[in-house]
């Protein structure tokens, strides 16, 4: 039974970063009709300024002290992400207008590759540390309740929880600024929030920006987990049966989805792995999207699609 | 002057039905064909055929086939790969489990599993559609990566995972060396081009470019969507999964898994949107640029430097092969959303109006 | 025209509703042989919803269609049209991607024999039967008079065109009863009196019942035998063009008296 | 597209082609002995390619620097894999011809291995894949132009057993334990599981497959099966980014780390510099060497190579494990070179045929290693037709935190368990391939 609680607990922790990610989807979709496959080079190119800079800065200014260095290190590679966001609406998205979703989804795999190729050249291709102080030693807890008690990784609580923060303050943002309103106003229709005087460039640029910042995040988290490298581009195809699953214009789907399969896929993984020869656990999450999506096409929070004729 | 098609007229509906009406159309692609069968072979050298052209026919037919799927009948796909390794892998079984199979029916059947494969997978197409569609097949990509690596008997129980064919030949005719295996894929490229054309172009390919354009409607018309869109799914399935059989059995020899990965998905993908949508010649210039684009980079990026003076290391090129890649899809897109096909057939209207220009 | 026809369409108590939204509430009413059956109501009357119960695009909470005497209380648009049932669309669902002729070709989707092997091989039964069907269309193209842009792709005609080809689509199906969602909505007086023209030669010609839906009532009235007028998901009239104009509710529904 | 643009693509695609075409003829005159060099300095697995890459690229500038091989020069040209096996491929076929041809190739990925070995016979260029590549190739009678110099896999895994024999106290202490082989899912880390499995049945312990997919940043399932399983050894099959990450998770579940042993491609710098402490006690086996930066041979490369600023990659790295394996590899290359040499005419170029005779034949003895800078970062290694391998010493080194040091005798492959099972699978090769394996006679020419 500990066991047990111990991987769902896991799932449940995989499950708020899988989480993350897709909340930079499903926030760019929204706000442009975009379906940002480059969402994992976002999160490779940030966790890898975020842990160079960190490492640049005080070499440069002569600073001393973690905490410092890693707070102007963030702050700059915000700023970089938010260049990124300037120059991908000015360069791709402006002139791509009205395209069809799949020219759109092949034009941010586009921006995928130039991320990748342009942050590796720049800041290097080895494995990067970035030292934000997570604890790394597990804790055990409820050793009365269970035989063995339940083994608590420290990280993964931490990042959880500022997963958690994250989340609620984006959910803040959207609901309670002008600016968030705006970016509502977009998602539900293009035209007629640029007829009020909506611009919808600038917008864009936001969102990809708060998309590039939630990339940042992501980033930190699980590069301080298992060091930037290369390979964290692929958390995006994690992040997609996430996405599937919880709606793609759904923040709350966008979490709850990262739950259910980080759950499911730890869970599968465990019990279900063994007798079946393991490593399921990629193609289970996608397998349980797929039968949501058999029953909900639009996804659990997605909005319904009517035909009109 | 040269391309017009004023002055042709046909008297038969026959005439106008033909695979290519246009006279120097008929011809251009006879000369191509020719070229292709007997001139290649004559000056290409080794590197070319064995890491260009070879890849390059495999390649198209594999875009062709998802061309079919996505270009022709609207759905898209981010799992050809998985069909890919699906044809390869059973065409493998066939080849070591029934003595003495012939090679031309052991890829066609390998074929046939991948359209039966491709039936089971296109089934959430029924439900969903668009970029829900995407993230499903890419379902069917993870799986089979994970059948193909895990369920040992499709590997023949080899201890490492990867397994090997040898000593192909047809009636006598031994497919090694370079020369041979580009006839032998420029033959199946040919023939199932052909045969795309012909499907696209009759009841079939209009039910799939109904289903694509308004599915609705083309329901009102007495078109079952189910029938249509399993249909394209087993068309190009079919399609892809040979090229995968070609793919192993021809290019590689000796594979694992990982030769079908989600990366090759998405090259499949690419070459198809950037090639041209609905169009078989797009196939053909989709693959054209996603094979060489990358190496001819490759090449021609230390060139570019050593005129510059300036030594670039292996890592810089790749990196600067990644970035020019991306701008380059970029650019494409942006100038030419509807492919290269588009880029062509601009071209010959020009040319249709040549020397005037309106 | 004739009026006189057996009954080969009957909708009884038909209601459908979105969501909580009536669009539709128990109407019922019959269409015979050989007629031009009109549906007329203002905006939002339900008459595209009507139709698309009749051919199975939507699906009704109550209500059954009887068809030629057999009862479909599930009516898909596939079995309309194995049924002999065809349509336009109010806002034009042509295949845009496809040229005039594709357009209209696909209209023969379902007398085509050839199975997707002969049509891959080409040569054979799918050669033979594509310029049959090729002889049939080019009929239909000769009748709307839209030759000169046979080749073109639909997106690029306007509209009055794009108009026909829709009609031509679902006249190569041979329907026996053809369902035309507002005809002639946007089109010119001289576009109008064109599609007039097709809308009674096919009537005339081949002997096809029409259902129509018109927003604009003066050209209905002079073309059709029989009108069912809408009001807010209910009928509110139903009969000859002359008794259906003296009907008091039918005239405060369009001139908005009571509402 | 107006008039203007199309003049520039066009002009720019003559451009593209034009240096294709230049790229694939192949040049006349021949020399220098021309080494390919395939590597991955991209990708998931860069970090570690790279490494290995600037070793393999040093030793063949300094054999230059020495006055290349009997007065031959060596050149090389690098191709970029990104350790996929079509890219690889790819290299192969755009160098292999290059520059009077291509001597040897080393892929440093058992899944191009996989691919090369279909393709190597037929051009006649040998293959060395020093620890790891097909294990059964060690078998040269069927394998004629594989040569896993060194050391094979299953040679890593029965030597790893032994040694966690020795740590409980004897071969028949094993009954009733479990040892979780945690791989990457992909030739290179299946190929111990057939031994691992043969050894299970023969002491009597268990062996759980725990497969982590490419590239292996995803193994919280997996460390939670050990968990729960608790096993009593954990082998770790890992490449890249993989052996960190278990590393890291090994340490947030508890795992602990002294039980914990890696193959000799888990057991480098990268993998641990960033766990640091918190991989404390972790080993792993080595190919023979460990970080060796106090060698003769390094000594060499930093003032011949690094002091005229010719140095591959960061200083600070020459000397270190995957470093050092590139430094071999290549070693191992040059010196195939030097004995296809002493038969077929000194200070001449090589064919690839002739290296392979080399190969075959090589006989590094104690006093050629001194010679050439290698004392005590390798044992003496001879090959023969039967024995594409040369040597099986294997040492486990451990990592304190900070360092890596040296913590076991050496070990041999047991002989009596690898040898029927190269035999057994390269047979089986033989067979689906029509190939007639060479005949002692055959070999001796």
């Amino acid at each position: 039974m500990g066991f047990f609680f111990e991987t769902l607990i896991g799932g449940l922790m995989a499950g708020m970063l899988y989480s993350l990610v897709a909340l930079g989807f499903v926030l760019i979709f929204k706000a442009s009709g975009v379906f940002n496959f480059a969402q994992g080079a976002m999160v490779l190119f940030a966790a890898l300024a975020m842990a160079r800079l960190s490492v640049w800065i005080p070499e440069c200014l002569g600073i001393d002290g973690r905490v410092l260095g890693n707070t102007l290190a963030f702050v700059v590679a915000g700023a970089l992400m938010f260049v990124v966001a300037w120059l991908v609406e000015r360069f791709v998205l402006r002139h791509l207008v009205n395209q069809e979703g799949a020219t759109l989804l092949m034009a941010t795999l586009g921006v995928a590759y130039v991320l990748e190729g342009v942050g590796t050249s720049v800041f290097g291709t080895e494995v990067y540390k970035i030292d934000v102080g997570m604890p790394k030693d597990p804790v055990l807890i409820l050793e009365g309740s269970f035989e063995g008690g339940l083994l608590i990784n420290k990280e993964d609580f931490v990042a959880a929880l500022v997963a958690a923060l994250l989340v609620a303050l984006l959910a803040l943002f959207f609901q309670k600024t002008s600016t968030g309103r705006a970016l509502r106003a977009v998602a539900d229709d293009h035209q007629a929030a640029q007829s009020i005087g909506i611009p919808l460039g600038r917008i864009w640029v936001i969102v990809w920006f708060v998309a590039g910042l939630v990339a940042l995040v992501a980033g930190i988290i699980w590069g301080s987990k298992l060091g930037v490298q290369f390979s964290l581009a692929t958390v995006a195809l994690r992040a997609l049966p996430v996405v599937i699953l919880g709606g793609l214009t759904s923040v709350p789907g966008a979490i709850i989805g990262g739950l259910i399969i980080g759950v499911g896929e730890k869970l599968s993984e465990v019990y279900l792995g063994p007798y079946i020869g393991g490593g399921i656990e990629i193609w289970f999450s996608y397998q349980l999207a797929l039968v949501f999506l058999l029953f909900r096409p639009q996804g659990l929070f997605g909005e319904k699609i009517i035909d009109r004729v | 002057m040269l391309y017009r098609e004023n002055g042709q007229f046909k008297t038969t509906y026959a005439a106008d039905q033909q695979t290519f009406p246009i006279a120097q159309d008929r011809w251009a692609i006879l000369a191509i064909l020719a070229f292709a069968f007997l001139g290649v072979p004559l000056f290409v050298d080794e590197y070319l055929l064995r890491a260009i052209l070879i890849p390059f026919l495999i390649l198209s037919l594999a875009a062709l086939g998802v061309n079919i799927l996505v270009g022709y009948c609207g759905q898209i796909t981010l799992g050809a790969g998985a069909f890919m390794a699906v044809g390869a892998y059973a065409a493998y079984n066939f080849h070591i489990r029934i003595e003495g199979l012939p090679l031309l029916l052991t890829l066609l059947f390998g074929g046939v599993a991948a359209a039966l494969v491709g039936i089971v997978f296109g089934i959430p197409s029924l439900r969903v559609r668009g970029l829900y569609l995407a993230v499903a097949t890419l379902a069917a990509q993870f799986l089979t990566d994970w059948v193909f690596l895990r369920v040992p008997w499709f590997t023949n129980y080899s201890s490492s995972g990867s397994v090997s064919v040898a000593n192909l030949q047809i009636l006598g005719w031994q497919i090694a060396e370079p020369i041979d295996k580009y006839l032998f894929c420029l033959s199946w490229l040919t023939v199932f081009a052909l045969l795309a054309k012909n499907m696209t172009r009759c009841a079939a390919g209009r039910q799939w470019m109904a289903i694509r354009d308004m599915d609705v409607a083309a329901e009102v018309i007495g078109i079952r969507p189910m029938v249509a869109k399993l249909s394209a799914f087993a068309v190009s399935s079919f399609f892809v999964g040979i090229a995968g059989a070609l793919w192993g059995f021809v290019h590689l020899a000796s594979w694992e898994p990982a030769a079908f990965s989600v990366d090759r998905s998405f090259q499949l993908l690419f070459m198809v949107i950037i090639g041209g949508l609905g169009s078989i010649m797009g196939s053909f210039f989709g693959a054209a640029f996603i094979v060489v684009l990358p190496i001819a980079l490759n090449q021609f990026l230390p060139a570019l430097g050593r005129l510059l003076g300036v030594t670039v290391s292996t890592a810089g090129v790749a990196h600067a092969e990644l970035i020019v890649f991306g701008v380059l899809i970029v650019f494409f897109l942006i100038k030419e959303p509807h492919g290269l096909a588009r880029l062509w057939s601009t071209g010959k209207e020009k040319l249709r109006l040549w020397p005037f220009p309106h | 025209m004739n009026a006189g026809g057996e009954v080969v369409l009957d909708l009884q108590k038909v209601s459908l509703s979105f969501g909580g939204v009536k669009a539709l509430t128990e109407i019922s009413f019959d269409v015979r042989e050989r007629e031009i059956r009109a549906i007329i109501g203002p905006n939002g009357a339900g008459k595209s919803s009507m139709l698309n119960v009749i051919n199975g695009v939507y699906r009704p909470q109550q209500g059954e269609i009887v068809l030629r005497g057999q009862r479909f209380t599930r009516m898909t648009p596939y079995k309309a049209a194995r049924a002999g049932m065809s349509r336009t669309f109010q806002n034009i669902a042509l295949f845009r991607g496809m040229s005039v002729l594709d357009n209209i070709m696909a209209g023969r989707n379902l007398r085509i024999a050839s199975n997707l092997f002969q049509q891959a091989i080409w040569w054979g039964p799918a050669r033979r039967e594509e310029l049959a069907h090729r002889e049939r269309v080019e009929q239909i193209i000769d009748f709307l008079e839209i030759q000169h842009v046979r080749k073109t792709p639909v997106g690029r005609l306007p509209y009055g065109l794009q108009k026909r080809v829709d009609l031509g689509r679902a006249l190569a199906m041979e329907p026996s009863i053809l369902l035309l969602d507002e005809p002639m909505a946007g089109m010119n007086v001289e576009e109008k009196q064109d599609m007039c023209r097709f809308i009674l030669d096919v009537n005339d010609q081949l002997g096809t019942t029409i259902v129509l839906i018109e927003h604009d009532m003066g050209v209905v009235m002079d073309i059709s035998d029989r009108v069912v007028v809408l009001d807010y998901g209910r009928k509110i009239g139903d009969g000859i063009p002359d008794d259906v104009r003296a009907n008091p509710e039918v005239i405060s529904a369009y001139l908005g008296a009571t509402h | 597209m107006n008039m203007r643009q199309i003049v520039i693509g066009a002009s720019a695609t003559a451009a593209v082609l034009s240096s294709l075409f230049n790229a694939s003829a192949a040049f006349a005159q021949a020399k220098e002995q021309f080494f390919p060099v395939l590597v991955y300095r991209t990708g998931a697995y860069s970090a570690n390619g790279s490494q290995w890459a600037n070793g393999y690229v040093d030793y063949l500038k300094l054999t230059n620097a020495r006055g290349g091989i009997n007065g031959v020069k060596v050149s090389f040209e690098e191709c970029e894999t990104a350790y996929a096996t079509d890219r690889g491929v790819e290299c192969y076929e755009r160098l292999k011809g290059k520059n009077g041809g291509g001597t040897v190739f080393q892929p440093l990925s058992t899944g191009i291995t996989f691919a090369l070995t279909e393709k190597a016979p037929v051009d006649k260029i040998p293959l060395i894949t020093a620890g790891y590549g097909r294990s059964e190739s060690q078998n040269g009678a069927v394998f004629t132009w594989n040569f896993p110099l060194l050391g094979t896999y299953w040679v890593g895994a029965d030597v790893a057993i032994q040694h966690i024999a020795k740590k409980e106290g004897g071969l028949a202490k094993l009954k009733g334990k479990k040892v979780a082989l945690v791989y990457h899912d992909s030739p290179y880390g299946k190929e111990p599981i057939q031994i691992l499995q043969e050894l299970g049945k023969t002491y009597g312990f268990d062996v759980l497959l725990l497969p982590v997919a490419h590239p292996g940043v995803e193994q919280k399932a997996t460390w939670l099966q050990i968990r729960q399983q608790k096993p009593d050894y954990v082998l770790l099959w890992g490449w890249g980014v993989m052996n960190s990450t278990a590393l890291r998770e090994a340490q947030a579940t508890g795992y602990p780390r002294d039980r914990m042993m890696g193959i000799w491609w888990a057991g480098a710098e990268p993998d641990v510099k960033d766990v640091a402490e918190g991989a404390k006690g972790y080993s792993a086996l080595t190919l023979q060497h460990g970080a060796e930066p106090g060698s003769k041979v390094v000594r060499e490369v930093l003032d011949l190579v690094y002091a005229k600023g010719q140095g591959t990659g960061p200083k600070d790295e020459v000397g270190q494990v995957l470093y050092m394996r590139g430094l071999i590899s290549a070693m191992l290359a040059v010196e195939g070179v030097r004995k296809a040499q002493e038969r077929f005419g000194k200070g001449k170029v090589m064919t690839g045929e002739q290296v392979r005779w080399g190969l075959e034949n090589l006989n590094l003895d104690q006093k050629s290693l001194d010679a050439l800078g290698f004392a005590g970062v390798m044992r003496p290694v001879q090959t023969s037709c039967l024995d594409h391998m040369g040597s099986s010493w294997v040492r486990v080194h451990t990592w304190n935190g900070s360092k890596w040091e040296f913590s076991s005798d050496w070990y041999q492959a047991d002989e009596k368990v690898v040898r029927p099972m190269v035999m057994l699978a390269s047979s089986k090769y033989a067979e689906e391939k029509k190939l007639k394996p060479r005949t002692p006679e055959e070999c001796r020419k």
